[in-house]
């Protein structure tokens, strides 16, 4: 299954992209498709802190089970206003 | 009205959008870009949305603000781009019937925004440029 | 600047005049006549000021808001005369460096106004008239 | 000494007028000024509620001894904003 995958603010910086398309196996879950880009970005794989992120512009846990066409996006920690 | 917008806003012709004839106060937030921030001098200050989910986060803030303090109606507009020292970066409007809701209203939507709303604030300074984490 | 007033303000123009560059959050508060009060249907509001007085009580509610909340600038309008719902009545504008204490601000100089400034309220209902006492 | 009054919102109306001038005894305190008022306005001396004044735009307390040119105010509970 093909996943759309964001990047924003620092983490755009660090993955060197704002977007990427993943083919994963599928019932990968949210958790999953993090670990795959903490290798294809080894920069994002050093990061200490949990990476938070959004499946179809909601956040979402790790255990969540994508399918085919969702857009995730990895969302560093937020500092509007 | 939720905008996430590259456009400055007037105050004026938000508050007349809100307000109704229940309405008694209205209270409004203006955020800026300072010219210092933790004693270093700000040169630009670039801001960054995931812009959909942005907007449907702030409705869902709206809404539960609206029924959390029983307001009368909530305007929220966040630019996005690059600003200077003075410019306008956010403006948070409640109307309500009293005062106290009002005040109350606009403080928990700008605290709760700085938590949760996919926003991102990029600082550069003459010698170097941070991204903000956590709102302050 | 504080003003005692008949006529009516700008917020855009106010939050203007008291922004600077180390201003990073302004909060403003408008009054405004609302159609029902306590249940009955207002249908003119009256405000009566001991202007030279309002304005010197106002001028030292500010400086005294300045000093308590560590504020860059404070700008007050009143206004006096006969209105009608959704008139504003009242203007109350904040600058300051954080957010915290704009909201502290501008919150306490409304509740302190409503205590100590020689102004007055008649509300002219469809039945009967009264002179409100103690702001609420 | 002359003394000038000016009457606020329902004490203007009790009085039936805005402003007075009366002729006080040198020495006289706010206190004695408010009781000649209540004398002069019956309707004014009815109100169970001492009245709050001002001497030259500034609160007053009663104990305070009123000088020729005074400007005394009479104000009714404030309710602005």
């Amino acid at each position: 299954m093909k996943i759309k995958v964001k990047f924003f603010a620092s983490y755009r910086e660090i993955a060197g992209r704002s977007e990427a398309v993943l083919d994963l196996t599928d019932g990968s879950s949210l958790g999953i498709l993090l670990e795959d880009l903490k290798g294809r970005y080894p920069k994002l794989g050093s990061l200490t802190d949990s990476i938070i992120a959004s499946v179809n512009k909601r956040y979402a846990k790790e255990d969540l089970v994508l399918k085919d066409g969702d857009e995730v996006a990895l969302l560093p920690p937020v500092s509007g206003g | 009205m939720i905008l996430v917008t590259e456009d400055d806003f007037s105050v004026d012709d938000v508050l007349k959008k809100i307000r109704n004839e229940r309405t008694g106060a209205v209270v409004s937030f203006v955020g800026v870009v300072r010219e210092e921030d933790r004693g270093r001098k700000v040169r630009k200050m670039e801001m960054e949305a995931y812009k959909d989910m942005a907007v449907g986060e702030l409705s869902n803030l709206r809404e539960k603000a609206m029924k959390k303090f029983g307001l009368e109606e909530i305007a929220i507009i966040h630019r996005v781009g690059s600003f200077s020292p003075g410019d306008n970066i956010v403006l948070i409007a409640v109307a309500a019937g009293h005062r106290k809701e009002a005040f109350a209203g606009a403080e928990y939507l700008i605290d709760e925004m700085k938590k949760i709303v996919p926003l991102w604030k990029k600082e550069i300074f003459e010698d170097g440029e941070i991204w903000v984490e956590g709102g302050h």
